[in-house]
């Protein structure tokens, strides 16, 4: 089991702050099109990933147990 | 004690307490830096502005922030509080303050940081307008984050 | 309201007041500046500091600077206050608050200010050390004003 | 009559912050002259003048009524 988190407009588009999947092992950038595949997500392309808080490439696998956030292009400041 | 310098919070931002809390002996000079809600933006009238973080990741990289900081400038010590929630017009919504002994490095300190939160800091602004509101940064014409990830902290 | 803006006192400053003065609906970035007592300059310890002013002059002077800054940075305003008296370590000494609709013409006036202030308004600052005291400023090494009068206003 | 302003160290040598002194029509720089040769100020040559508040040049005329401050190099900030 992973984590997932959502913010901002991916929070919005597919109306959660997180969801747990059974997908661990897969990497980032699966997981990526995996979501936008089921859950109609048009940007996950431009949003960036954190496992475990920590920004992660595409190629990175996500483990049993991770949480995986999905970023957006950040706008703070 | 690194807590106390790099936080996110949904309460008001103070520029005193902020900025006293890098002021130290051996230091001469202090910048802050105070990010408010600015009223119009390309000709586009803001009413509010609502900011949503990724809090804990937040505060981690705002104290990676801090650490670029004192390998790039050895004397300084900076302390960052970024506000969430919904802002009005002229709220505080960052305050950035690096003292130092002499006020070059505080400056650049200072400046880097604020292009540093821009980049790696989760944190989003929402805009409201009369005619709608928008989360700003979602477009494809901003940043699209060619290598997957926000770019290391070599910039200055 | 130019009076407000540009003040010499002998009472302590707050950074949070004179950086409120320059927040305005249109700004976006404010950037603060604050000068204090440092306890080492050149490896010899200051016990305390005393800022002395032609205060009438000093505060027309400041305003000048604030004047150069709106030429150069049209969209900038300025407020500084600078403190005289007797000041123990860590204490504030001046504080320069610049707003703007954007943070870089921000940084930039802020650095001019101080520069100008070091240039042509008349405070001094006495050294007091557990050896004596000494007016700085007034030693043949420090600057010698080749023209008679200080530098006009166009180094940035 | 003209008003004569010492500040910092000048106050401190001179022993007084002000003095009034019948010299109008002289330049700034004679009247550092006399000063610094009346008074023994070896440092007058290091000091700005203003008058009435703004900086004066070393051949401007300090005129009846006028009030000149001596002002050694700032060190405000």
């Amino acid at each position: 089991m992973i984590k997932v988190l959502f913010f901002a407009r991916l929070q919005e588009e597919i109306g959660k702050e997180s969801m747990e999947v059974e997908k661990a092992g897969v990497s980032v950038s699966d997981l990526k099109k995996w979501l936008a595949a089921t859950h109609h997500l048009p940007h996950m392309t431009q949003t960036m990933a954190a496992i475990n808080e920590n920004y992660a490439n595409d190629d990175d696998i996500v483990n049993e147990g991770d949480t995986i956030a999905f970023i957006p292009p950040v706008s703070g400041g | 004690m690194a807590d106390d310098l790099f936080a996110v919070t949904d309460k008001p931002v103070s520029i005193g307490e902020i900025t006293q809390k890098v002021i130290r002996p051996e230091c001469g000079a202090v910048t802050t830096f105070t990010g408010t809600v600015r009223e119009l933006t390309n000709g586009k009238r803001t009413l509010s502005l609502e900011y949503h973080a990724y809090k804990s990741m937040a505060v981690k990289m705002l104290e990676q922030i801090g650490q670029e900081i004192q390998e790039k400038w050895p004397d300084t010590l900076a302390a960052i509080t970024h506000r969430t929630g919904h802002l009005q017009i002229s709220d505080i919504a960052v305050v950035i303050a690096v003292s130092s002994p002499h006020r070059k490095a505080a400056y650049e300190a200072n400046q880097y940081a604020i292009e540093r939160i821009k980049e790696i800091v989760p944190i989003w602004k929402k805009e409201h307008w009369a005619d709608g509101t928008k989360w700003v940064g979602d477009q494809l014409e901003t940043t699209a984050y060619p290598q997957g990830k926000p770019p290391k902290g070599d910039a200055l």
